[in-house]
């Protein structure tokens, strides 16, 4: 086990464990339903592919804050740019709702870029600020003027429909993937984000624009958490005040667990997709177990301390 | 004298993922002996410097000090001991005011707690011992110029009492009247029976200072000899292994080429003050003169990364300063800069070579938005053939590189960008004899394609040797713009004191 | 002469810290101005109660910070430490001491885990933090389930009173006596900021661990090679802030006479540390600030907070001017921004 | 501080005494027209934002204008040193009356001796304290609970069963609500003697954590008799539909989405009950406040019936709107305390319209 581990090139040992470690959850969910009740739903595609579709939310989320995080950033602003972005494209309804949903998280990104990229404020505390100013937005919007909070039917078919028996959201979640595969391997701007967060300076004077790249980072996370919010709306068929606390930290989780450094510049896309897989079923299955809340929290820390630490201790400093 | 040296390593080897850094290494220092270590960039000097010093642990072999055999596990053993390094990575910590970081590990204590009073006083009296009285030792570190940093630095290691005194490059960005303080204290330390060891890729400071002379090569410790035994050019074919002729190669005849690139008037924030040059398609311009005269800031200004200059930039037509590096390295202007720190500035260290070379030319090997792999690839490949850079793999990180290689990165990835305008930041900083010939060489060759290179060196031998004309800066301004057989070694250190009258004392 | 240069370098280096003075003292002058009971004992000891934990809080983020690291598990840890304090702090004067002692134990020994996680298993501080943060959320869960406990009744009366009410509480003497009078009015929750707060901060900057802290956070490989403790500091470091979180947990059971296993207080609580931490003039970059600075920085977020009691309002805007505001404070740093010439300087 | 003396109290038909052995308090009575606070914990969830519209409402309302010289309402977040201390800077700041939502059931000692010193009326009401030092105003969870598990019972052995496996959606953990309305459930059900197994998720009173643990319950344990969510229930009926699970009697929350899901859907099966906290408590907690200021004798602990609508009650216009937002809570008025805000016009109208 050792010696396969040791293998391993570095970069992939992150996705390999978390994989395996999904199937250790699986297998632990499936050994406890056995015994208390006979079954073994866990296997079944039906309760994989709905916790893909409940995944897909996080994932997406997940998606946004990686690019965030590559550049050894990080938004905070998730929570509210989430359900801001459902709350308005609910409110403006009909056809413009995805439009607007989605120019919510554009102009939340924009605004995090800003602050970031060329006021120099670090992320951790500006994205705090928006975020909180976005909550203080919505409770306006929601006490001042009269919400229309329906999810459109497209956003419930984006959602909550199946084509072929799967659920379209995974289908969003995958384009969303594609995307930012795409991006981060192929594109200038991807490999910019990982030079960036590397190091600003040798970035800045290589020509790269960096305040762009950090704007273009964030502008893709705040999008990013506009489509999970959009979705999660036609999910709950509306949209609620608290519909994005869920995400953050889960969020942050994920990317790291899959092996995304957080100090930036490095990491790889599926690590985070399995990262995300990994602690959505590790939540189902704690649920399906009726763990207490106490419980919940132990499990959760000591499973991202434990990975950490399985992945091998980070390495020293170079130049040392 | 005792039958044992001083310091004896027997057997010594390191490796790295990849490489051979120390291949069973013998060695022996003595006291009170200046001991040069010498050899291309990447013969393991560092690193052999790094296993005395306690930084990291050979994989086999024994070191003794005094007949006593020893082994460091951490740097403030090594420091306990009596060894004391300067890397060649300097290590200072910048948020520190200089009387912390003078006395960092040892600070005077009183109650247990740091006696801030006494550690001034301390620190005022080594900056008074190598005469730089004028740091005020409750600034901080991150205020002073890097020539400052490396007299710090000297100051925070004879705070130490050393009795191996270890400089690996420690005087690279050092003034001339630093380097001059520096000698003098080696020669003291030297009477003190202080053992030293002194690596150095300047020649003439080897020749001057030291006494004994070790040869690395690949790893493995060379010879070691008595100053004077050999030739400059015996030790430089042991160090690099063949024969080597001329230094630089040879400047093309005399003629006046058109302005490519003309500053007029560049000012900015005092630290430039109305500079005016004009470098030629196919010429070399020299930037010389003393430490922090504003030759940063002049290429910073060209490049785009200040704000606020004022004066003209015309470079082929092009009228005005870029204002941010991207519009610099872009058609119409297409200006490079090497920059002068390469760890923090040059590379992404933990990043591979391949993607450091290509980091400032996503859009040569693009289709559409698309970045094509095949391009990719032979554009990295014929990079690295093309400077012939030392690598394993190009996807390794380029922090296992040594420092030259590194270096070579650098100007590699901008010579992908094709430019026109070239502006070196002491490019040879920390360069083996080799490595800067191949760079010389290939400084030249860019010219001879019709690029303008702009040039700073802190190395008159350069200038003289390489540069079609040389501009000298002092205080912002260039002060003197000497061409063809003006450029001699008297005509730089006057004009770069700016001062005709007492130019002969200065000399002298 | 010396004195006064000595003083214009302190103010170049620490202009941070120095404008979150200035800002906290108009800020604070005006408040009371606007109050109808301005500049009275009550009026301050109701403000001093209610910044001890977040003061408290933003200290010990500050050090790790220091470090160039993060610690997200500090509001856990304070809340962990209110539940054990909510459980054991009553009964006799030895049995509350005894409680004392054991929860302000149980979170700088948290804390030290966090350090022996961070240094021997070389993990990021921030994401080591996550996790262990969740893991003292849940034992805080273990222990209370649902919010409650008795605190003793005293000793809640006593600390979040003036002086007066401390010594009338315990009968210690006559609180009336004449020479007592200067000091009646001093708020127990300031003596009890300033005597483990600054008191363990102030001397600790000026050991030899402290600095280490301060160089670590400023250049790692540096401090290294120059033979500094490495691992020590920051095992240090992370066990301080666990026992000024803890300090922050105790008083908040005593204030609140239990323990409340929240979680989102105990999110809230740790970013505004981290707001403070900067708004007070601490680098995140670390190895540039101290904590006294994120003292101050504390104080602002909490008396920002009292003018929505002293003005009119509208309830639905407030969250949004609350936002607006804490934007607008931690932008002021931006002015640095505006007057950099070389850019080369702001990736630093 | 307030005298403890015997009933009855003042308008007894709208501060109803929880209990018969609930004693009463009397404060001196004080000149009018009064300060009154509202110190809100958290705000960021529809509830809340539709009690404080409410309070602003009820503050104009001409039954209560005249009495109040000045109101302010504040949001503190979960933070309870903020809370504590907003509730102290009112007291010192001279206010007559704090009503309040406590951020946790205990912690408040310190300022009820300080509003008992200066004579201040402190009116926790939702969350309440577990005191019986001050005067609070609540609905009865223990009683919603039982109802809910009772109308369960009743809606299965209509269907002829007396047994089965029953879905129990929670609320935030930890919160004294949450246990006493689970308690209750549990306790209501074993005492059929029937045989039920309750499966618990946690919802967190929220839609969409709601919906997501029972598609998860749905997938896992197939299918249930019978549902009892404690909020989130317009999510809760949604994760059944988009399972296929089949329409069963169900317990829920008040929200508008719920009951027109119940409505559209009860012919099907899903026969349901509605019971809710209601946003509108805080104009009966200010009443009372009002009330005690004017030195009348008050019950300490002043019960408000429950909001109950079952499937066949629900009636378009009238206790669900069909045209308006699933995310409102439909119970807002109290006729016998003269509070009329309803619902609808609270959410459905800005605030201008209102006033
Ligand atoms: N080249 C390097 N650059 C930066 N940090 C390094 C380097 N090498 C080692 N370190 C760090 O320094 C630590 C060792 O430091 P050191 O042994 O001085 O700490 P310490 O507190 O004395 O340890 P101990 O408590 O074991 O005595 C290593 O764990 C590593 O984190
Ligand atoms: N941390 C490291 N990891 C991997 N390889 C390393 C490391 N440090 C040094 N090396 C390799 O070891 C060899 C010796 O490097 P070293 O730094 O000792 O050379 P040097 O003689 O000091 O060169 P220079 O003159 O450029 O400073 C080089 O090939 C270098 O790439
Ligand atoms: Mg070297
Ligand atoms: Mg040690």
């Amino acid at each position: 086990m050792q010696i396969a581990l040791s293998r391993l090139r570095p970069e992939d040992k992150p996705v390999v464990i978390s994989a395996g470690f999904i199937v250790v959850i699986l297998i632990l969910g499936t050994v406890y339903t056995l015994a208390t009740q006979g079954t073994a739903p866990l296997f079944s595609p039906n309760y994989l592919l709905q916790q893909l579709q409940t995944g897909s939310f996080l994932g997406i989320v997940a998606a946004g804050m990686m690019m965030v995080i590559l550049l050894g950033h990080i938004d905070l602003s998730i929570p509210w740019t989430l359900a801001a972005a459902a709350m308005m494209a609910t409110a403006v309804g009909g056809d413009m709702a995805l439009p607007t949903g989605i120019a919510v998280g554009v102009a939340v990104g924009l605004v995090n870029g800003f602050g970031v990229a060329y006021l120099r404020i670090p992320s951790m505390i500006f994205t705090l600020g928006v975020d909180s100013v976005m909550r203080g937005l919505m409770v306006w919007h929601t006490g001042g003027f009269a919400p229309q909070d329906q999810a459109t039917p497209l956003m419930r078919t984006l959602a909550a429909d199946k084509f072929l028996g799967i659920p379209l959201a995974i289908f969003v979640w995958a384009a969303v993937s594609v995307v930012i595969v795409v991006l981060l391997s192929r594109t200038a701007f991807g490999r910019s984000i990982y030079a960036t967060g590397n190091r600003e300076a040798a970035a800045y004077l290589s020509g790269i624009r960096t305040p762009w790249i950090i704007v273009g980072a964030f502008v893709a996370s705040g999008v990013c958490a506009a489509i999970a919010g959009v979705l999660l709306a036609g999910y709950s068929t509306k949209a609620y005040q608290g519909m994005g606390n869920a995400y953050l930290l889960p969020a942050i989780a994920a990317v790291v667990i899959g092996g995304t450094r957080i100090l930036g510049g490095q990491g790889r896309y599926v690590g985070t997709l399995v990262g995300v897989t990994l602690i959505v079923l590790l939540n189902s299955v704690l649920s399906i177990m009726q763990m207490p809340e106490a419980g919940r929290q132990v499990i959760y820390g000591c499973v991202i301390v434990g990975m950490l630490l399985v992945y091998g201790r980070g390495s020293r400093n170079f130049g040392g | 004298m005792p039958d044992h040296p001083f310091l004896q390593l027997t057997g010594i080897s390191k490796h790295f993922s990849g490489t051979r850094a120390l291949e069973n290494v013998d060695f022996s220092c003595e006291r009170g002996t200046i001991h040069a270590v010498l050899g291309e960039n990447g013969a393991g000097k560092s690193t052999l410097i790094k296993t005395i010093a306690g930084v990291l642990k050979p994989d086999t072999g024994s070191m003794s000090i005094d007949g006593q055999a020893v082994e460091f596990s951490r740097p403030s053993e090594a420091n306990a001991a009596g060894v004391v390094c300067i890397f060649q990575e300097l290590s200072l910590v910048p948020d520190l005011t200089v009387a912390d970081n003078i006395c960092l590990a040892m600070p005077p204590r009183r109650f247990g707690m740091i006696d801030r009073r006494a550690q001034h006083n301390f620190a005022e009296a080594i900056l008074a011992r190598i005469k730089c009285e004028d740091v005020d030792p409750n600034g901080l570190v991150r205020d002073l110029s890097l020539s400052r940093r490396q007299m710090v630095e000297i100051a925070k290691a004879l705070g130490k009492s050393p009795r191996l005194l270890i400089l690996d490059e420690a005087t690279s960005a050092l003034t001339r009247k630093d380097v001059e303080t520096v000698y003098d204290l080696l020669a003291d330390l030297r009477q003190d029976n202080v053992a030293c060891l002194f690596i150095s890729h300047r020649m003439n400071e080897v020749e001057r200072l030291c006494d004994t002379l070790s040869v690395f090569r690949n790893g493995r410790h060379v010879e070691t000899f008595a100053k004077g035994t050999r030739t400059d050019r015996d030790i430089v074919r042991l160090m690099i292994g063949r024969e080597v002729d001329a230094q630089f190669p040879p400047r093309p005849a005399e003629r006046t080429r058109p302005p490519h690139l003309t500053i007029q008037n560049l000012s900015w924030q005092g630290r430039l003050k109305g500079a005016t040059l004009s470098v030629g398609k196919g010429e070399i311009v020299g930037l010389g003169g003393l430490d922090g005269q504003g030759q940063k800031e002049l290429m910073l200004a060209l490049f785009g990364v200040l704000r606020g200059v004022e004066g003209t930039v015309d470079v082929g037509g092009q009228i005005g300063a870029p204002r941010s590096p991207a519009a610099a390295k872009r058609a119409p202007r297409r200006i490079c800069l090497v920059p002068e720190d390469r760890k923090t500035e040059g590379l992404m260290l933990p990043m591979s070579i391949a993607d450091n070379l290509l980091a400032a030319s996503y859009s040569r090997v693009s289709v559409g938005p698309f970045i094509d792999p095949a391009q990719e690839r032979k554009a990295v490949d014929a990079a690295i053939a093309k400077l012939q850079i030392k690598i394993g793999s190009p996807q390794d990180a380029v922090a296992t590189l040594s420092g030259g290689n590194q270096q070579k990165v650098v100007i590699a990835k901008w010579l992908m960008t094709d430019p026109e305008v070239i502006l070196l930041n002491d490019p040879t900083r920390g360069i083996d004899v080799g490595t800067k010939q191949e760079i010389y060489r290939l400084m030249r060759q860019l010219a001879e394609e019709g690029r303008a290179i702009l040039f700073y060196s802190t190395d008159y031998a350069e200038l003289i040797g390489c540069c079609d004309r040389v501009a000298i800066m002092y205080d912002g301004a260039i002060v003197a713009d000497l061409a063809g057989s003006a450029i001699t070694e008297e005509a730089i250190v006057g004009a770069s004191l700016n001062i005709g009258a007492s130019l002969k004392e200065a000399v002298s | 002469m010396t004195v006064a240069r000595a003083f214009g370098t302190s103010l170049r280096q620490n202009r941070g810290f120095y404008g979150a003075v200035v800002l906290l003292c108009v800020l604070y002058l005006v408040y009371n101005l606007l109050h109808p009971r301005g500049f009275s004992s009550a009026v301050l000891i109701q403000n001093a109660n209610e910044s001890v934990a977040i003061v408290f809080l933003a200290m010990a983020q500050t050090i790790p910070v220091l470090l160039g690291g993060l610690d997200l598990s500090v509001g856990a840890v304070m809340t962990l430490a209110a539940c054990i304090a909510s459980v054991l702090v009553n009964g006799s004067p030895l049995q509350i001491i005894f409680g004392m002692v054991v929860t302000l134990a149980a979170g700088t020994a948290f804390g030290l885990c966090n350090g022996l996680i961070v240094v021997y298993g070389r993990l990021q501080p921030i994401i080591a933090t996550l996790a262990t943060g969740a893991i003292a959320m849940g034992l805080a869960l273990f222990i209370r389930p649902k919010p409650g406990g008795d605190i003793d009744g005293d000793l809640n009366w006593a600390l979040t009173n003036s002086l007066w009410d401390f010594v009338d509480t315990y009968a210690l003497f006559d609180p009336d006596a004449s020479w007592f009078a200067p000091f009646a009015w001093i708020p127990v929750p300031i003596l009890i900021m300033l005597v483990f707060g600054v008191g363990v901060w102030l001397p600790f900057r000026r050991t030899i661990i402290g600095r280490t802290i301060y160089a670590i956070g400023s250049a790692e490989g540096a401090a290294y090679m120059s033979g500094l403790p490495i691992n020590r500091a920051k095992i240090a470091a992370f066990t301080l802030a666990g026992f000024f979180a803890s300090c922050g947990g105790l008083y908040l059971a005593i204030q609140t006479a239990s323990g409340n296993a929240d979680i989102s207080q105990a999110g809230a609580y740790t970013l505004n540390s981290i707001a403070a931490v900067v708004l007070g003039g601490t680098s995140l970059l670390g190895g540039i600030g101290g904590a006294i600075g994120s003292m101050i920085g504390a104080l602002i977020l909490r008396v920002m907070s009292f003018y929505f009691r002293i003005l009119s309002i509208d309830p639905l805007l407030q969250p949004l001017v609350e936002g607006v505001v804490l934007l607008a404070a931690v932008s002021l740093g931006a002015f640095r921004v505006l007057r950099i010439k070389n850019r080369l300087e702001l990736f630093r | 501080g307030p005298e403890v003396v015997s009933g009855p109290g003042a308008d007894p038909t709208c501060f109803a005494p929880w209990s018969a052995d609930t004693k009463y308090l009397q404060w001196p009575a004080q000149e009018g027209p009064y300060r009154i606070a509202v110190v809100n914990g958290f705000v960021g969830n529809t509830w809340r934002i539709q009690m404080i519209k409410t309070a602003k409402a009820y503050a104009e309302d001409p039954s209560i204008k005249d009495k109040i010289a000045e109101f302010k309402v504040v949001s503190t977040g979960t933070d309870a040193p903020a809370q504590l201390g907003a509730i102290e800077d009112f007291i010192n700041q001279g206010f007559d009356a704090i009503v309040t939502i406590a951020v946790s059931p205990d912690g408040f000692d310190r300022v009820i001796r300080l509003a008992d010193r200066e004579n201040v009326v402190l009116v926790p009401f939702d969350n309440v304290l577990d005191t019986d030092a001050v005067m609070q105003v609540n609905e009865d969870q223990t009683a919603m609970g039982n109802q809910w598990a009772q109308f369960l019972i009743d809606e299965l052995a209509a269907a002829g069963k007396s047994g089965g496996k029953i879905l129990e959606v929670r609320g935030l953990a930890g919160n004294s609500v949450d246990r006493d309305r689970s308690a209750a459930i549990h306790d209501t059900f074993a005492a059929t003697g029937g045989d039920w197994e309750i499966v618990e998720v946690v919802g967190n009173w929220d839609d969409g954590t709601a919906q997501k643990v029972t598609a998860d319950a749905i997938a896992v344990h197939g299918q249930f008799d019978a549902v009892a969510a404690q909020g989130g229930t317009t999510g809760v009926v949604q994760a059944m539909i988009d399972a296929g699970h089949p329409m069963v009697p169900i317990a829920g929350e008040s929200e508008n989405g719920y009951r027109k899901l119940v409505a559209a859907r009860s012919a099907d099966g899903l026969k349901g009950i509605s019971i809710g906290q209601s946003p509108g408590l805080v104009a009966i907690a200010m009443k009372a406040a009002v009330s005690a200021l004017e030195g009348n004798a008050m019950p300490q602990l002043i019960s408000v019936p429950l909001p109950v609508a079952t499937y066949d009650q629900l009636e378009d216009g009238l206790n669900f709107w069909s045209d308006l937002p699933d995310n409102f809570f439909t119970v807002n008025e109290f006729p016998p305390c003269g509070v009329n805000i309803s619902g609808p016009a609270i959410m459905s109208q800005s605030e201008a319209d209102v006033n």
